[in-house]
């Protein structure tokens, strides 16, 4: 098994740039090669979907891209730009409010008060949970808080959005309405956009680029760009063909490994 | 196991037949469940007039000390020890009454609760500081991380010396027992929080790009907040008990601070009168508690972790 | 206080801060202060006080700065001038003489009936605890600093060995007043042994008044004007005794909360005696027992005793004149 | 705010250059990547010769040391008091050395630390169970919650009269002053632990069916216990200062213990030696917070809190 | 909109039972209905999957079950079975490794260490995470944390299995084994299942009944038996066929929700 070099046929910037990038947790007997010699490039304005298996070290390309943790080898290079990553547990603030865990990042960043209390509440319209402003994180179902924290990431108004499964405990309605929202935002504000996801449709609803993983060591095994034309939906069946393509080549690589 | 809950059901089996069946509009509903929601967690609520609130939460108290009494009075029924020994709850009570109706005795406790809470508070904001900067920087923490409690197993008394010479016979010195004796503890209690911060917060934070103060700010003292408030708690029972000692350093006639009068009484083996100061120092530290506790409920409450 | 130098020139400082103990062993001080008579001699010179609840923390008052005077009991001034090596401070009068002796149970009637009995002094090397082991060492019986031997000494602060006697934990105490008056009267103890008695006159030095060398130096007029003041105070108490008890009494009241018990009060007043002999051959007594039993390294006094202000004063007073000699 | 990593990065672009290009077997690349982790991580990894571990945690210590001893003996120097108020280093570690060339000073340690782990240990056993009672059972909370901290703020020295009361002059007098003046911070720790176990574990608790022991054998004591860990530091405190006082006493003929030593000390107006003893105190605290730190280290590492 | 009363085809021994269940949470101006009037019996043996919007009660309803929270009226009745509740977060104890998680519940009944050590392998075999077993749950990934919460609900013999969204974190592969391995063991040991999730696919590949509450109130609004035979496998004609059927079900719901 080769490593293969993605290669978008974009052509703006590079936002994000991997160079054979290998992370490594623990050391000596204990040591687990999480990823190895990735390579990847996300160009300005994209929409990159990563799909892999379970483990095989998607949240950790991610924690990296965000400079949470130190890369092991390789090359990482985000040129100082904003990341703002939305955590595959939604990790909201307890002693903070719904809307206070919205605000906290427009808080950091000095916005005035009237402005972040209207901006929270337009983004928490946005992940449809208005009037929930004023209740606690734990008075909230588990959907729910993913929501919030997913207003939270978009409060952040970075230039570059990393997302950890922020769909995962939604049913399909709410989602489909987060997906419309989410397509638009990225649209309207450029925003680049790293995304997991287990879910192969979502991944080809939403993504110029779909980028499969493989697992123990995680590498980069295909590059899928999806070309059919936006708006897209989720079961039309230009998106359910290449998505059971897509599926076909990840159950061809999960066997492998199971073997 | 079997799980079993008897209360929930118990309560609701009873409840069920009084419920009128079908109801069309929610509104009604849910008034009426939160009718029954009161009754159900009646015990529990936090309804209810402020008097039977404080009853509620007083009533073990007074019974702890019916207890106490009751058991201390038949000791000295049974005559143990000679009365001026140990004297008897109405003697002593009969005393504290009278030492608490001289204007004296008031002025005392003014003087200790003020150098008391100013000690405290200097504490508070050294310890903070100290904590802050020593879980901040790893040198800083090998250097003096153990020394914090190192200090803090100093008997107050071997800081005297020490005192004197830097502060002379003021209330300065006082101050520098009390808070050399608090700090540490609230020190402590921030680091220990500090440390355990889960790491996905942590990482939320850089991730919101909270460094340097903000991070304190919004971050780190939030969620070490419980751990800080025992280490308070903990800071003002050791600044109490060294300001006792420390008042004995410099007495200023006139009001007579609490520690000096607790010595006397000592000095001269008054034993009601040393109980009666037993007495006086609890109830202080016992008031003191209810406000901490009172902080310290409100922030689970707001957490989230009251109730089952 | 001795840095405010105002006057200077004339020897006579701004204020003079003085210490002393909330303890009726300290009477002259507490009638001067009570009475005003430090004051009214010291005319412009502000007296400020500072009382302390022993001695060591009075010395180390004293070292740092933090006060000028001190009335103070003749061990940790003995204390005082050894680590000082002679250069802290001076003796320049006397104040209390008697007022200490053990007291133990009944059934205890003579030093034999000691042996292995718990007796207890207020701490290692003072005053009491060297007394009471010269005691036991001229009767024949051992003790040693640990609290082994025939007789078991333990070190106690007043208060709990009050209260330790008062529920027959210890069998006895070598306690100076009011605590020896108290377990006398209040735990039914017996005087064993009046210390009185161990010493030529019946006397023997309680509590005297010491002043940093420094201040001496700098101020001696100052410190003239203290010793008049206390020669004042310590005339009161001979010529209006019960006047002076009140007014000592009220001023414990004031300092501590609570006036001594006048039974107490009277029977510590009449085991007392105030006197301003400094009565420094019991001094140098104290400090060669204190060298017999181990408890003080070998120390050369001389020169701890300036009494030279203070005969100048007696005599201007037709009062006769006090010595720093071993034997009087 | 744009997030910078430079450590991350830096340390890795000078890396990259030595690192072979494409590798087929992936065991020989894990191979050299664990060399890469060694080096990047140097700075923090666990590896090493027990003695390079020793000094990398020591010289921020002896760094600090040596700094008080220079600013110490600077103020000797310049003489701000008399050196038998102040004496300098020198005069202080002769004295300190002579001191623990002694038997009886060990002795002394010896019977201190004795008196010292028995009565922690009791305060330990009483704290842990009055905080695990007081935190179950509600109407015990109202009741004696506060008074937990209340008798926390009492000084030691007001316990004496009820000691001798109680024990006599007896070793449990001794005992009994520790475990009143550290119990309270043991359950205090206990309890605020308790406290704030996050609602999650308890309702996993309830569902794998755990109750009583079992409870707190599982969940409880292994979910509360950084906090509990660190009120035991603050016990720990407590009842070094209790038993400082308290070995003041009862005295037990053969050994004089730590507490009578330093008051001696003092009442001697030995500077040099009473900072001698200062030293003894510190050098023993800290010792002891090493061993609660190596403790708390342990358990973060088990919680995944160590490291970013 | 009527309650519609659940009622089941099957004949067995009914193990649970809600009898006009509601639960409110808070009280006066901050009240808030999640559950009203729910009815519900669910028999010995059955494997009933619970679907709806994202905070309309499904995880309420479960703790409900599971004695954790208390009914404010209503009566409910499990006959004092053993339950066991899967949660939505995985909630493993951090200070255990992942086999002493395993192990917890058998440990609390007391079962010898050697079997239970055996019986920890097996089941991390069962969900795929063998050797993971010595390591600590901050060193998994999401879905790995999941499949070990998985692991220890299953080491708890339980009688009654509530789980609530189990599978949300996996990749589609992973999710069809566990499907398997969950079938096999719900049969062998005749477990009685509630099962809460978000892809209506997965419910109806699993499930004997699938019901639908509405959200905010929480009610039970359609409760679909599903009657293909056993074994079923996900991307079936048949499974997407109802599957189809119950999404449009759903949407409508949803869609008057919205307004
Ligand atoms: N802090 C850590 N310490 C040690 N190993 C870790 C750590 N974090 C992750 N791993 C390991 O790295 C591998 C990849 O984990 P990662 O969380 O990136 O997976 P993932 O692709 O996000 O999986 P999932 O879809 O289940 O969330 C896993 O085998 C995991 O055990
Ligand atoms: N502890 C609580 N206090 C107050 N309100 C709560 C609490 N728990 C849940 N709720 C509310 O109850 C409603 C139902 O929550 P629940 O968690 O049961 O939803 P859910 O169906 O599991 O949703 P999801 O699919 O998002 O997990 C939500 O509106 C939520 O806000
Ligand atoms: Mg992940
Ligand atoms: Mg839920």
């Amino acid at each position: 098994m080769t490593t293969v070099e993605a290669d978008p046929v974009q052509t703006g910037q590079a936002v994000v740039s991997l160079d054979s990038v290998s992370k490594q947790y623990g050391s000596g007997s204990n040591a687990l090669l999480a990823l190895d010699k990735v390579s990847l490039t996300v160009r300005k304005g994209e929409f990159v979907c990563l799909l892999g298996a379970s483990g095989c070290g998607k949240s950790t390309l991610l924690s990296l891209i965000a400079g949470l943790d130190k890369i092991s080898a390789g090359t990482l290079d985000i040129g100082g730009r904003h990341v703002s990553l939305m955590f595959q547990e939604a990790a909201l603030f307890p002693w903070l409010s719904v809307s206070g865990n919205v605000e906290l990042p427009m808080r950091l960043r000095g916005v005035a008060r009237a402005e972040r209390k209207q901006r929270a509440e337009e983004l928490l319209d946005i992940v449809r949970l208005k009037g929930f402003g004023d209740k606690r994180p734990h008075e909230l179902s588990g959907g729910m808080r993913q929501r919030v924290a997913l207003a939270r990431a978009l409060a952040q108004n970075a230039d570059i959005l990393l997302m950890d499964e922020p769909f995962g405990a939604l049913d399909a309605m709410t989602r489909d309405i987060l997906h419309d929202e989410l397509e638009r935002i990225w649209r309207e504000q450029e925003l680049t956009v790293v995304f997991v996801t287990h879910n192969v449709r979502e991944a080809v609803r939403l993504g110029d680029r779909v980028i499969l993983l493989s697992s123990r060591p995680g590498r980069v095994i295909e590059d899928f760009p999806v070309t059919h034309e936006r708006p897209r939906r989720i079961d039309s069946p230009e998106v359910a063909g290449q998505a059971a393509e897509i599926t076909d080549r990840l159950r061809a690589e999960v066997a492998r490994h199971a073997n | 196991m079997p799980i079993k809950y008897p209360s929930a059901r118990a309560g609701l089996e009873g409840v069920t037949g009084s419920l009128p069946a079908p109801v069309e509009k929610p509104d009604a509903a849910k008034d009426r469940i939160t009718g029954l929601d009161a009754l159900e967690l009646g015990g529990k609520s936090e309804k209810g007039s402020l008097g039977k609130r404080f009853w509620r939460s007083a009533w073990p108290k007074l019974l702890a000390i019916g207890i106490v009494v009751l058991v201390w009075q038949i000791v000295v029924w049974a005559e143990w020890k000679p009365v001026y020994v140990l004297p008897g709850p109405a003697t002593v009570f009969e005393d504290l009454g009278t030492l608490i109706k001289t204007g004296d005795f008031w002025d005392g406790v003014r003087v200790t609760m003020l150098r008391a809470v100013t000690g405290f508070g200097l504490a508070v904001l050294i310890g903070t500081i100290v904590g802050a900067a020593v879980s901040r920087f790893t040198p800083l923490r090998a250097a003096i991380g153990s020394l914090i409690t190192g200090l803090q197993t100093m008997p107050s008394i071997m800081w005297f010396p020490l005192a004197i010479l830097l502060f002379q016979l003021s209330e300065s010195a006082i101050l520098f027992v009390v808070v050399i004796g608090a700090a540490p503890s609230v020190a402590n209690g921030l680091i220990s929080g500090i440390d355990y911060v889960p790491r996905t917060w942590l990482r939320v934070g850089q991730v919101l790009g909270m460094t340097g103060f903000a991070k304190y700010r919004h971050l780190i003292l939030p969620a070490s907040l419980p751990s800080f408030i025992s280490g308070l708690k903990q800071g003002w029972a050791f600044s109490w008990r060294s300001l006792m000692a420390g008042e004995l350093l410099v007495i200023v006639p006139g009001a007579l601070s609490i520690g000096v009068r607790m010595q006397q009484a000592r000095d001269l083996n008054e034993s009601s009168l040393v109980i009666s100061f037993i007495i006086v120092v609890l109830v202080i530290g016992i008031l003191i508690d209810v406000l901490f506790n009172a902080a310290d409920n409100a922030l689970r409450k707001r957490w989230g972790l009251t109730g089952s | 206080g001795g840095d405010d130098d105002k006057g200077s020139a004339s020897g006579e400082a701004g204020a003079i801060r003085l210490g002393y103990f909330p303890n009726i062993t300290h009477a002259p001080a507490l009638i001067g202060v009570k009475n005003g008579l430090f004051q009214q001699a010291l005319g412009s010179t502000k007296l400020e006080t500072k009382t302390f609840n022993a001695g060591p923390a009075a010395i180390e008052a004293l070292f740092s700065g933090a006060i000028d005077a001190t009335y103070i009991g003749p061990n940790p001034a003995i204390n005082g001038w050894a680590t000082s090596k002679g250069t802290a401070l001076k003796i320049i009068a006397g104040s209390t003489s008697g007022g200490a002796g053990l007291v133990v149970r009944q059934g205890i009637n003579s030093v034999a009936d000691l042996k292995g009995k718990k007796i207890a002094t207020p701490q290692l090397g003072n005053t009491q605890d060297v007394a009471l082991r010269a005691y036991l060492k001229s009767n024949g019986l051992n003790a040693d600093q640990q609290g082994g031997g025939d007789v078991s000494v333990l070190p106690q602060d007043n208060a709990t060995a009050v209260q330790a006697f008062a529920q027959g934990a210890i069998d006895g105490a070598w306690v100076p007043e009011p605590n020896l008056s108290r377990m006398v009267l209040e735990s039914k103890g017996k005087i064993l042994v009046n210390e009185k008695d161990l010493w030529p006159n019946g006397q023997f030095v309680t509590t005297h008044l010491i002043v940093t060398q420094e201040f001496l130096k700098k101020y001696p007029a100052t410190v003239k004007k203290l010793l008049q003041g206390h020669i004042a105070a310590v005339k009161y108490i001979s010529t209006d005794n019960a006047g002076a008890q009140k007014a000592a009494n009220e001023q414990l009241a004031a300092l501590s909360g609570k006036p001594l018990k006048d039974e107490i009060l009277a029977s510590a007043f009449k085991n007392l005696q105030f006197t301003n002999d400094p009565i420094a051959s019991s001094l140098y007594a104290s400090a060669q027992h204190a060298e017999d039993v181990g408890l003080l390294k070998p120390v050369d006094l001389k020169g701890i005793y300036d009494l030279g202000p203070l005969n100048e004063l007696l005599k201007a007073d037709g009062q006769p004149a006090v010595s720093d000699a071993a034997a009087s």
